[in-house]
């Protein structure tokens, strides 16, 4: 039976080897043909030479989560080729380089050898760049084994490269599918077919869609320090500042972005930027955010804002720099000794990077407080489809600031007074003119007016206070979203799970005859909305990808009366959950 | 100070940079610090909500509060003041930045922060409170205690110091003065003159501890500066305005102009000593140190070094005076980044 | 009606004006009459001029939490009197600086002025010490004026201090004695009395205890930096050493104590000492311990031993160094990025504060991972009878470590392998000759070769195995104590939170009728005799000192099933929790 | 190394000292260096088992795991090794350490950990593995890198560098070097006199990366340090065994000895340097690299200087191979600290 627009290619070769634009070139060939298509990139932490793997899932129904399964596997790389080969399931498809003598080594499977050096010799008679164009020639094999158009192909590699380096490439890829058209049998088990498109979409991944949400919201000020994942959410914000975001008069930058010493000075810096009245942000990863930690509790006690973007990675301690997890959830939402519970925002599409990230800047300001933006590898580095993004209308929101004019009206100001009973204070800006407004602010014990206090009534009054005032930001932030099926049963799920739960579902339904509610949490403090719906459910199934159960413990912190029905489903061994280890967790638990 | 007028081109009196209460303990090496700071503030005729007052943790990082009431300021955590006044320079490069730590926060904890923010020419006077102990956790030992100098219960010290003059030359600062809160009006005017230099002035202040550090077998106490001090120069301070009665040194006078116009003086009392030339001036502290001495004065400056703003080409406006239309692109530039993507 | 032994003295005074010998010279003189004493220091965060207070609680049945009235009060500091004078009790008694002119600011209790300055010259010619020896003249007159036997005040102020300074101090509170004699009336309010001692007793802070137990326990390593309120900790263990841990054959120092040059070094020098072999240790407070949080992930995820301690401050941030609370639980308990779960001490008394700390080296090694001893600032720094330690009896545990005579017989070794079945693996020390054992230690991801591997099964099996060795501590950890009264209703609490709660108990039951059960924990992980005692309730009170109810939120994630019914009892004003506001709290809860 | 005997003085093989195999890209400066380690540690005839490889984050820090494989290794954090050897060395003072850091790690998020392990003198040999640019996150400036120097993509680096070498002397450190991964000789040679250095050697190796700084417009090019190197000395070192044969400089030579009677000879290329004078080495080296010259060489040596150990009075018998008797007192000390707080 053929399989058309659901399956799954892999390509496996050499980090380093320059293949991630054949990679592009392919997957983006099949996403201008219509068809549904997600990329993930399981790169090793170095530089070149280590194994690498690029699978693209082709999905017609839009399933976007990982595919465990490879249907037509790329072997480019002499290490890991018998692995590669060996978890292939039956009956899947294989190219290798002929030169790896593949041919025999499994019988339920199709293999067929190409002569890749030979081949990119022939178009590419300069040595040093015929190791790059190899990757092309299998480019031009698929292109012709699967029916993927080549006008398509063209078109992506002329988007990627200019020039020589496009022509050179598109040699190659000639080469390639000529010499598919020529030794290759036809094959059927495997089509790609054009699809009508439902209306305009586009290929993203997390980090720059975060990028662009904070290049709207008019970030100024940037404190970063390198690390993966989150590097290239902050060069991505460099990039399209270069363009989008001048000053109209002196054509210079209006962010300043400053790599700093490490991510202690990057908080610091952000912490600074906010209290002066900056937009201001920092992306990292655990260990930097680890590292945070003391600057984060000083800002949500002497309420300054600031954007705090964590792309996760698999931890504990440096971990598996290179893949994904959700396990910095309890130091998102806790980071800091003493009492402190942070403002979570948990994107889980292209478009939630996009708008929270934008958002962020808004309760940060608003809320006077550090808000955190938690991404994860997965969202952050790997191609997503998505709807273009909706432009966020209405003014920036700066929150409670008194300017000069305001301070003039006002008798009496005190910095952390509750003048408004939702637990907001006023804050003025560092240089508003006029002599009043200014205060000095403290990460030691204050009063409702900035002042020094070890009064013990003084302190509990701006503690509990800000305690409110964190809590009151559930009924704003981002709401749970709900899929209905009436049921007792359900799930649980935030960020990148999305994908793999909405799949599950899909399975549990059709082949399981289980139908389970959803809902999918966006942000913390929790809203009361996810209250209600633990209290109508008699299970409920919570799934994440980390160990402890890390947002399975601050529901049941937070709602302890529904504790007892919680369940997790659990996913943590370095690579994105897949919509079969939830069927089969959930499946187990139900008794 | 006898002849100062008493209010400044500002019109505003001394008691108008003065601040909150003082919880120091009486006599204490920063007290004298923190009123030269009033002073020169005073007679600069500083704006003082444009002055961002940054601090540390420490005894030395609680003065903020003390002086320049009508300033803002940030009392933050230990040793980090440099990186948050990073971000306070960019955000809004208008402020006059004035950081003050003392020896433990910034020669240990913070150290880091210091050199890269030296290194990034952040503007900011940054001021060390040194009295060579952690005195705020009750006098153990800092990074800047010299060798042998010994605590009151006896222990001596016997790690070599972190000299945060040196230190800055090495590092390239633009801007370093050594002073001793024992002499105000030397210090009054490197702290005028350090609020002339663009980018990072680092003024090492010795600020003995009478409390914890201020006994006789101490090399930091009130006594053992005053023996050792070495003024190199007598320094005068001219601001680019003139209109106040101008204190420039008797005899042979050099100077030293910033790019704001104002200029300070010098009639130089060691011979040789060239506070332009970083490398001599690196030699003569050193070995000048290792006599036991305490060279006090402008040891070194070079005023025309780019600055941090010129590193991040940071726009003239403030980036917080910018106004949404020009932080938030319009809708268009979104319709086009998508369609690139597409 | 005549109370004796059972009421408090405050001594109100300035801080750096040296009352702390009179204070402990007072204090002692009643512990040596054999009644049942505690001491707090309210001090400052500044070094002196500022207000601070001491309490002396007297309390036949052995109440040693704070109370929060006051009996008897000694106004010396102008500054707060009027203050402290305004919140005594109708009928207190009252001594005051004469200076003060206090005489009739209140009609409802019994004031005496007395002529401090002018005692304290006659008695001392030398100016300079003046200031310091009228604190000595109220301890005279307080002797007088309450029955305390002068022999034990003479007795008390020989051991703090000697030689000129004994006999002046001595004179003042001679001088202060002969002033009360002559000038006060006789009162039968308040009355210290002999009691026969019941068995040997000590007064001691819970640092210091703390610092016998690493004695004992052999630390060998110690990286600190200075950071109120645990850095008497160290200082103390300093001293100790000087004398108990010498070298017998070189007279030199078997305990290396550095002060960093922050706490990151600090972790960072424990992790490097307890790897290569030595029984580390540091001590620091919130600030420092956010700022170790990355070297604590590293040593739980590469299993290297060390003992932290942290004692609690109040936080948020800088927040009030000099002051209490137990709101670091969240972040001892997980300190880290990614998955982490660290074994926790929670000493009460002070016999915990030593025992705890000892056993917290055993357990470092025997579990390879990072122990937090979770002290707190009112168990550290304030003045609390207790038993005389018990020795530890038997061998320090070092753990499983193979040694080369181990290694020569042992085939294939692998650092991070599962041999026993229990979770914990082998390790070896750096410097062990034979050729075998090396291995390379590293915070990425490792095998159970202590291979780098980016395998997702191999990750997995290694950080499950981790989990499984930190849960299976709950068994050997201090085990909680239950004080039964066969009820339905229970208290949970740990820490210094005990002698409020112990005190409440018996309020509750002769004041109120009700009888309450009380668990106390001492560890995480969680025993199960806490899920026995959990599910036996049918509510459970958790009395903490926090604003967020940290441990509250710990026993809902690891008991979900009996969430529901904890209840929270929180205390986070800054001041140790009283008795009464446990009682009220409670009281308020039952319906 | 063509007279080199097969194996050393234990009787090892060159083999027996090397490591697991790279990941690291072909060609990298930090093979060089590597390659080096071996060589030296072969030669010297170091007891793999006593040596202690300790190393942060970062291409560089990854190299412990291709070198010494009998040698235990701790891959710790990023910028945070020297924190990590501080431990190793108070616990166990018979080991070697062997620090190896990037130019990241070590002047940018560790630079205090590292000013303050050289005011400590820890022992240790401390190498850099420097390149100017954070490799392992893929190219961007670290502190190192050169003004003017640009990366692949035309960005330029604006802000002045760190030299971990001035730096260094700055601070004290008894052993200062600079080699260059393309200098093999001369790297090993220095590597194995810091080796004999009793305190704190620091060793910055220009180390250039082929991946992301080794282009034309770098100044940390394989072809720029060539083109710019100035080896001060032709270096030898002789063991205090003296059981090989010894590579002395041909004509005139001084010699530096170390307390454990190696010595490093030398004869100098360079007129008037002198790496025992703190003060003129320091000046050197800072006018040299201004002028665009990257002096190789001993820089700076003074072995005799306390370390660590005479800080803290270590015992000699490693704290590690103390018997339980010794760290745990008996039941009567116990006993008479409770009678003393009764
Ligand atoms: C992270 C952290 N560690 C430790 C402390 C405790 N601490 C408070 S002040 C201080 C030392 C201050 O010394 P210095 O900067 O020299 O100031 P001084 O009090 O001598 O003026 C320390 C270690 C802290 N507040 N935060
Ligand atoms: C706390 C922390 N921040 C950031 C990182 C990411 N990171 C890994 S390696 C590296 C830079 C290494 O540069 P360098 O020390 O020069 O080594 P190189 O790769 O150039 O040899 C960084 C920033 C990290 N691992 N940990
Ligand atoms: S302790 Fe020392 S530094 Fe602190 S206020 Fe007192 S004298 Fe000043
Ligand atoms: S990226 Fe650079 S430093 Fe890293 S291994 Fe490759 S060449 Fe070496
Ligand atoms: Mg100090
Ligand atoms: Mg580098």
């Amino acid at each position: 039976m053929t399989r058309v627009n659901n399956f799954s290619i892999e390509v496996a070769t050499v980090n380093g080897s320059g293949s991630q634009t054949a990679n592009n070139v392919l997957m983006r060939a099949i996403f201008q043909m219509g068809v549904p298509v997600s990329g993930k990139n399981f790169f090793p932490s170095n530089i070149s030479g280590m194994p690498t793997w690029f699978q693209i899932r082709l999905s017609h129904r839009g399933y976007a989560a990982r595919k465990p399964e490879t249907d037509l596997m790329v072997c480019m790389n002499p290490e890991s080729a018998a692995e590669d080969i060996a978890r292939l399931p039956p009956g899947a498809l294989c190219i290798y380089d002929e030169s790896l003598k593949l041919g025999n080594c499994r019988q339920d499977i199709t293999a067929f050898g190409v002569p890749f050096q030979e081949l990119a010799t022939a178009c590419c008679p300069e040595m040093k760049f015929q190791r790059l164009v190899k990757n092309m020639v299998y480019v031009g094999v698929l292109v012709r084994l699967l029916g993927i158009e080549m006008s398509e192909a063209t078109l992506a590699l002329a988007r990627l490269l200019k020039g020589k380096a496009e022509a050179l490439n598109h040699a190659a890829m000639d080469a390639g599918y000529q010499w598919a058209l020529a030794n290759l049998p036809d094959q059927e088990e495997l089509r790609v077919q054009r699809e009508p498109r439902s209306g305009a979409r586009l290929l993203i991944d997390g980090n720059t869609a975060c990028a662009l949400g904070a290049l709207f919201a008019g970030v100024t000020v940037v404190g970063w320090y390198p690390i993966t994942p989150s590097t290239g959410l902050i060069e991505g914000l460099a990039e399209y500042a270069a363009s989008h975001r001048l000053d109209p008069e002196t054509a210079g930058p209006t962010v300043a972005i400053l790599q700093m010493e490490d991510e202690l000075a990057s908080a610091g810096m952000v912490v600074g930027a906010g209290w002066a009245g900056a937009r201001s942000m920092t992306a990292t990863s655990g260990p930097g955010l680890s590292l945070m930690t003391e600057f984060i509790g000083l800002a949500y006690y002497a309420e300054v804002p600031g954007v705090f973007v964590d792309v996760q990675r698999v931890g504990p301690s440096t971990g598996l720099p290179t893949r994904s997890s959700q396990s910095d959830i309890k130091l998102c939402a806790k980071a800091g000794h003493g009492d402190t519970l942070h403002i979570n925002l948990y994107p889980a599409t292209m478009e939630e990077c996009f708008r929270f990230t934008y958002d962020a800047f808004d309760l940060a300001e608003r809320f006077q407080t550090p808000v955190f933006l938690v991404s994860d590898l997965d969202l952050a580095m790997q191609s997503w489809i998505t709807n273009p993004f909706e432009y966020p209308e209405g003014n920036l929101d700066r929150g409670k600031v008194l300017d000069e004019e305001a301070l003039k009206k006002i008798q009496a100001w005190g910095r952390y007074r509750d003048v408004d009973g939702d637990g907001i204070p006023y804050r003025t800006l560092p240089g508003t003119p006029g002599g009043k407004g200014a205060y000095l602010t403290r990460g030691s014990g204050h009063n409702a007016q900035a002042v020094y206090t070890e009064n013990p009534a003084e302190y509990t009054e701006v503690l509990l206070r800000i305690q409110r005032k964190i809590l009151s930001a559930a009924s704003v932030l981002p709401q749970p979203i709900h899929l209905e099926c009436g049921g007792k049963r359900g799930v649980l799920a935030y960020g990148s799970s999305d994908p793999a739960v909405m799949e599950a579902l899909d399975i549990l339904r059709e082949h399981h005859g289980t139908r389970l509610d959803y809902l999918r949490v966006r942000a913390l403090p929790f809203s009361e909305t996810i209250g209600g719906f633990l209290r109508s459910m008699e299970v409920v199934y919570v799934v994440e990808q980390n160990r402890d159960g890390q947002m399975a413990a601050l529901l049941k912190e937070f709602f302890p009366k529904e504790a007892p029905r919680l369940r997790s489903v659990l996913h943590f061994d370095s690579t994105p959950i897949t919509a079969q280890t939830i069927v089969d967790q959930i499946l187990s638990q139900e008794m | 100070m006898s002849t100062s007028p008493t209010t400044n081109k500002l019109g505003l009196s001394l008691q108008d940079y003065t601040g909150g209460k003082s919880t120091l303990c009486v006599g204490c090496g920063h007290e004298g610090i923190t009123l030269q700071i009033i002073h020169a503030a005073f007679e600069l005729g500083l704006e003082p909500h444009q002055v961002a007052k940054l601090s540390g943790i420490g005894c030395s990082s609680k003065t903020p509060a003390y002086f320049l009431r009508s300033a803002w300021g940030f009392n933050s955590i230990h040793g980090r003041a440099a990186a948050v006044c990073t971000g306070v320079a960019l955000a809004n490069r208008s402020m006059k930045n004035l950081l003050v730590s003392g020896d433990g926060d910034s020669m240990s904890i913070g150290l880091n922060h210091f050199t890269h923010l030296i290194r990034r020419n952040v503007p900011v006077v940054y001021i060390i409170e040194d009295n060579g102990v952690y005195a705020l956790t009750k006098g153990q030992f800092s990074a800047t205690a010299d060798q042998g100098s010994a605590l009151r219960w006896g222990q001596v010290n016997e790690l070599p110091p972190v000299d945060p003059c040196t230190l800055a030359m090495e590092l390239g600062c633009g801007f370093v003065a050594r002073s001793f809160s024992g002499n105000p009006k030397q210090l009054k005017t490197l702290i005028k003159a350090a609020f002339a230099h663009p980018g990072t002035a680092v003024l090492d202040v010795i600020s003995p501890c009478v409390t914890w550090n201020n006994h006789e077998t101490s090399t930091r106490s009130y006594q053992s500066a005053k023996q050792r001090e070495i003024p190199l120069q007598e320094l005068g301070f001219i601001p680019p305005f003139h209109t106040e009665p101008v204190e420039i040194p008797a005899g042979e006078s050099r100077e030293v102009t910033f790019p704001d116009g104002s200029r300070i003086t010098f009639r130089t009392l060691h011979e040789d000593y060239d506070p332009s030339n970083r490398i001599e001036a690196w030699r003569i502290v050193h070995e000048s140190r290792e006599k036991g001495e305490l060279l006090t004065g402008l040891l070194y400056c070079h005023p025309d070094k780019p600055t941090l703003h010129d590193f991040v080409k940071t726009t003239q406006t403030p980036l917080t005076a910018l106004p949404q239309s020009t932080l938030k692109p319009g809708p268009e530039v979104l319709l086009r980044i998508m369609e690139e993507l597409a």
